[in-house]
């Protein structure tokens, strides 16, 4: 049977553009056939080329002497000492989890569990980013229940902890949830698997699951906007196996611990496509590949089919040629196919062969270096107005609006979310979700991994250039709270379309925001994401550059929570002037849910002032002069204040500031600010003083249920956590 | 009236389940079991004893709630001589 | 003291037992793969938590009938100790080693979180002989189906020999003491004779205190030493 | 041959996933709904010609592995004009 000529609209139903067919036809000198059209669509689409953001992920900072593998591998490799390697990396599942919540994101989760053990590390964290629409959207409960399980009945099966994240809710997601996984893992430093093929004549072997008719086409659906057919058009989503995951990555790992392997490459967006052309493309070589040979689940399949689908827990490895039977019987022990399906050639051409005929035969480098760039056009962006605190205040006690925000969904406990992770496998989890960061102990050792993701799109919005930066800042805030010194980042940058400019503007300036931040931070960029076109209808989400910090801590006995142990401890507030008595309030939550959301321009942040008081945090934490911190973040002084009070279940009693504006001062949003606990109040402030750092005293821990202000106004801390903690299970059980 | 539901897998959707239960057996030495996949079955007291209309309630319960139309099909089967 | 700390290709908490019985014993257990046939001897038989086949069809059943499951069952109809945690737990009662069943959490999701639970008045076992009746241990739960079910002569049966060895007590202030629905509050079980023992907690969870606690360790240490004198 | 074998929860045990989805579709305006349980259909191409055989080898199959006796009871159906 022969297949029809290909043409341009077979092109564009592919998501290429006219030039990029053009281009194509002069690359190759003739006409691609289906296979070869396929293959280019799927390395050229936004998903695999990064084509409209790589003019803007180049600006990122991406060194570091902690940084042993910077963006390009699968995931990125920083020294954390000992002779250890933290790997680590986020990914984005946004499209499959609104299709089917519970594949999308299970197979999220896998797919960068894959990303880290492809480098030669055990996985020990995951953390997730997740937005989710409007709480009463008819869709949000069905979509949250089934993302949430989904990322915990992978990450629970396959026996990692699950140690933080975040989720906010927000009509502009109703259309287009996100979900981002992050994995983080732990190798010697000296013994990293990288992707580039090596060796002409070396065996290429194909490992792990059977291949399918799933997800085909994956990435390039992760490339386009949604509309309503979308949901109808119903693509095959792929369905992930935890337990097959697991045995891949057991075996994976026990292979490489034999001296077999020369590459690897797991097989995610596009397949066998995209692994084989990165192994080749960075080894400057080509393959041959004989698709016969591939273990399939299906019958007939085409090398179309064979080359996009996206069936999970497979990866493709060159290994030592003098190795196969030793890799062979590792793979026999974990009950997983192990195929050799081609060779590594000289040729700098990906040869496929299907039935005893040549199915491909492209040159692989335009597949890479032609792959289009655009520098697309931005609109020129109004910022939002600087709103005065006294615009937005009203005059009810702080109590009662502290009651009111945190049960609010953006404030409100997510214990129902976390405790479907299994946060403590491993037995190494100092800290799981519920405080600033994660911390996980380094397997037999006093290190320890404190990690965080984070990212506030209404500032984003508000302000791409700042937010991007603030996204930095908050996740140094979260490492710093425990004690740990932050050391790299990873991003997911998931935005709307960037062929309409005014999107384009929130993620340039993002990133060069994101970029900034991370420089004077000492954070370098390790690796990252970019998810676009999360549209539906033309609606574009509140843009999220999330950013994943991953940092470390010397000795673990060090460590803090955010709760403080006992009455008559001494809360400051480092980061805050002495006669701090307003707040900024302009995108705050606070504006959010009492003011109706004026539009208005975020607090600014000072990343000089961050680093100052981040560095000022981490020492007296090493110092063991403190007992608690927590940062500023979400809602403002007073809701730190009571999240501490409710972690601990003691109250409080807090010095009212004199005149100002007591709204502003409670529940403004001003950046750099971290709330201890402390029995030396006298030492850290004398410490604060001599490094030029503001600190302010707000208070004193007390016995009682009561968070209680100079000026009389109370409310019962057990009633805040009932309140706080009824909130999501109201809409899940509801 | 009761009906009952049954919810498979769609064909080509990978079924880890059926994989994890057909090895099993082999391994047991039941040698003569080929590829399993495994469904639901769900068995629903309905009360509508119209017929015609029992089965379009029923279509739509499936369509809102008990099944996945991009991995799963239903069928419903509503026993006679009730 | 010989242990050994059976491995299924699922197993996730295999190296978490591991490490918090060469801190208790200053031994490492050998670890047996689910394809051996047979065991050498031992004086206890560990089952980690995991998902030991996924958990497909029914946690534990693919598990109960894997080779190295005759070995348990000869080395328990020899009379000796076998215990089980988690996914432990259900494979034992897939074997019938221990009686009834473990089906979905009540609130049918996963749960892990921290539970206190009573040290019970037993038959004579060494999982319970060096522990106090009425002693409160707190440690993790981490599962989709702990929820404990048996008919209603069982139960009855179980409470009136002695053989439930925990209970759920004492919720934490934002959930109910029972986290999974449980009968009788179950969290774990004895065999008629003592010698096999199963519960959901993760004792291996809280082996120091800046992990989870130590009461884990406590659990642990007891049975230890009741299992050597 | 493919032979299809239901696994039901015995009368008298609890089926809270049974329920769930009960009170979920009672939320959702399904007022006829009442009492539902989950059972599981399991599809196998199972190799075995004689019918009388097949049958006694799938009960065996569902002794062994396919359902628990304690909670559960299992049918073996096996259609006609394979
Ligand atoms: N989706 C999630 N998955 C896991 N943990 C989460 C998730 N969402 C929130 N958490 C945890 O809940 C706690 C509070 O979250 P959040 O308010 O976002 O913290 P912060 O403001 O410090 O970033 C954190 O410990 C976080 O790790
Ligand atoms: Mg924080």
């Amino acid at each position: 049977m022969s297949e029809p000529e290909m043409t341009l609209d077979n092109a564009a139903s592919m998501g290429l553009s006219a030039d990029e067919w053009k281009l194509i036809l002069k690359r190759l000198e003739r006409t691609p056939n289906l296979c070869e059209l396929g293959i280019f669509s799927a390395m050229w689409s936004e998903h695999c080329s990064y084509k409209s953001s790589k003019k803007w992920l180049k600006t990122l900072p991406v060194d570091g002497p902690m940084v042993i593998d910077g963006p390009g591998e699968n995931a990125g490799a920083v020294d954390i000492g000992d002779g250890l390697a933290a790997i680590f990396k986020i990914e984005s599942h946004n499209h499959p989890s609104y299709i089917e919540p519970y594949q999308g994101a299970a197979t999220g989760v896998g797919g960068i569990l894959r990303d880290v053990f492809t480098m030669g590390a055990r996985p020990v964290a995951l953390l997730n980013a997740l937005r989710f629409g409007a709480a009463d959207h008819e869709k949000t409960r069905h979509l949250l229940g089934g993302v949430v399980s989904g990322i915990g009945g992978y990450g629970n099966c396959i026996g990692i902890p699950t140690v933080g994240g975040e989720v906010n809710f927000d009509a502009s997601y109703n259309g287009n949830v996100l979900v981002n996984a992050m994995a983080v893992g732990l190798t010697h430093s000296d013994r990293i698997f990288r992707s580039a093929a090596t060796g002409p004549g070396n065996p290429i072997i194909y490992v792990g699951a059977k291949t399918g008719r799933d997800g085909i086409h994956g990435a390039t659906m992760a490339s386009a906007e949604f509309s309503d057919e979308t949901e109808s058009k119903r693509p095959t989503v792929q369905v992930g196996d935890p337990f097959t995951g697991k045995l891949l990555m057991e075996a994976c790992l026990e292979l490489m611990g034999s001296d077999s392997v020369l590459s690897i490459q797991d097989m995610g967006a596009a397949g066998l496509t995209s692994s084989s052309v990165e192994m080749a493309s960075k080894g400057g070589l080509g393959m041959e590949i004989d698709l016969d040979l591939v273990p399939t689940r299906e019958e007939e399949m085409s090398a179309y089919e064979l080359m996009l689908s996206e069936s999970q827990e497979r990866m493709l490895m060159v290994i030592k040629p003098d190795a196969t039977r030793r890799a062979r019987e590792i793979f026999d022990k974990w009950n997983l196919d192990f195929m050799p399906i081609g060779r590594v050639t000289e040729t700098g051409r990906l040869v496929l062969l299907k039935d005893g005929a040549t199915a491909c035969d492209i040159p692989i480098k335009p597949l890479v270096d032609d792959a289009p760039e655009y520098d697309r056009p931005q609109a020129k962006f109004v910022s939002y107005p600087i709103v005065e605190s006294r615009a937005i205040t009203s005059d009810a006690p702080i109590s009662s609006i502290l009651l009111q925000l945190l049960k609010t969904f953006d404030l409100a406990s997510r214990r129902w979310i976390y405790e479907q992770y299994d946060s403590q496998v491993m037995a190494d989890t100092l800290q799981g979700p519920g405080g600033d960061a994660g911390l996980i102990r380094v397997h037999g050792s006093q290190r320890g991994l404190a990690m965080s993701t984070d990212c506030t799109p209404r500032y984003v919005e508000a302000d791409p250039h700042n937010g991007g930066a603030q996204a930095v800042a908050e996740a140094y805030r979260n490492i710093c709270a425990v004690g740990a010194r932050p050391l790299a980042i990873t991003n997911n940058l998931n935005f709307g379309n960037p062929e309409k400019p005014e999107i384009m503007t929130q993620m340039a300036q993002s990133v060069i925001g994101m970029g900034e931040a991370a420089l004077a931070l000492n954070t370098p960029v390790v690796s990252g994401n970019v998810s676009l076109y999360n549209e539906t209808d033309g609606q574009a989400i509140r843009p999220c550059p999330v950013v994943g910090m991953v940092g470390v801590i010397n000795d673990i006995a060090t460590a803090v929570g955010i709760a403080p142990t006992a009455s008559g401890q001494t809360l400051l507030v480092i980061g805050q002037d002495e006669d701090c008595n307003d707040g900024w309030l302009g995108a705050s939550l606070y504006a959010r849910h009492i003011a109706g959301e004026p539009l208005a321009a975020p607090p600014p942040v000072s990343l000089e002032a961050e680093r100052k008081t981040g560095e000022f945090l981490q020492s007296q934490i090493g110092a063991g002069t403190i007992i608690a911190a927590h940062d500023v973040s979400d809602g403002g002084l007073v809701v730190a204040i009571a999240e501490m009070c409710m972690a601990a279940g003691l109250g409080a009693t807090i010095i009212s500031p004199n005149g100002g504006n007591a709204h502003g001062w409670a529940f403004g949003e001003d950046q750099g600010r971290y709330v201890i606990a402390t029995d030396d109040a006298g030492v850290v402030t004398n410490a604060a003083k001599t490094a030029d750092v503001n600190i302010c005293l707000l208070g004193v821990i007390s016995a009682t249920d009561e968070l209680k202000f100079d000026d009389g106004d109370a409310i019962s801390i057990s009633k805040l956590i009932s309140s706080a903690e009824a909130t999501i299970p109201a809409l899940m059980n509801g | 009236m009761q009906v009952i539901v049954n919810i498979s897998l769609k064909e080509g959707v990978l079924d880890p389940q059926g994989q994890a239960i057909a090895r099993s057996l082999n391994d047991l030495g039941f040698q003569e079991v080929g590829e399993i996949r495994v469904g639901k079955r769900i068995v629903i007291e309905v009360n509508e004893p119209n017929r015609a209309r029992l089965h379009q309630r029923v279509a739509k319960m499936c369509e809102t709630l008990l099944s996945n139309a991009v991995i799963e099909d239903y069928d419903i089967d509503i026993p006679d001589g009730q | 003291m010989r242990i050994a700390i059976l491995i299924f290709p699922g197993s996730n908490c295999d190296r978490d037992m591991m490490v918090a019985i060469e801190k208790l014993t200053g031994r490492r257990p050998s670890l047996v793969w689910h394809k051996e046939s047979c065991l050498d001897p031992i004086d206890l038989a560990i089952i980690p938590g995991g998902f030991s086949f996924g958990d497909y069809l029914r946690c534990g059943a693919l598990a109960a009938r894997s080779p190295v499951i005759d070995a348990v069952l000869d080395h328990a109809a020899r009379g000796g100790a076998v215990m089980g945690v988690c996914n432990g737990f259900q494979i034992l009662l897939e074997t019938r080693l221990l009686p009834g069943v473990l089906v979905k959490n009540a609130g049918l999701k996963y749960i892990c979180r921290n539970i206190t639970m009573d040290v019970c008045e037993t038959v004579d076992s060494p999982f319970t002989r060096n522990l106090e009746v009425g002693a409160r241990l707190t440690m993790p739960v981490a599962h989709n189906e702990g929820n404990y079910f048996a008919g209603e002569d069982e139960l009855a049966r179980l409470n009136d020999n002695g053989q439930i060895a925990f209970r759920y007590v004492d919720g934490p202030a934002h959930g109910l003491a029972n986290p999974n629905g449980s009968s009788l509050d179950i969290a774990g079980i004895i065999s008629a004779n003592g010698r096999v023992m199963g519960m959901m907690p993760h004792p291996e969870r809280a082996i120091s205190p800046e992990l989870g606690g130590s009461d884990g360790a406590k659990l642990l240490q007891g049975c230890l030493e009741a299992l050597v004198s």
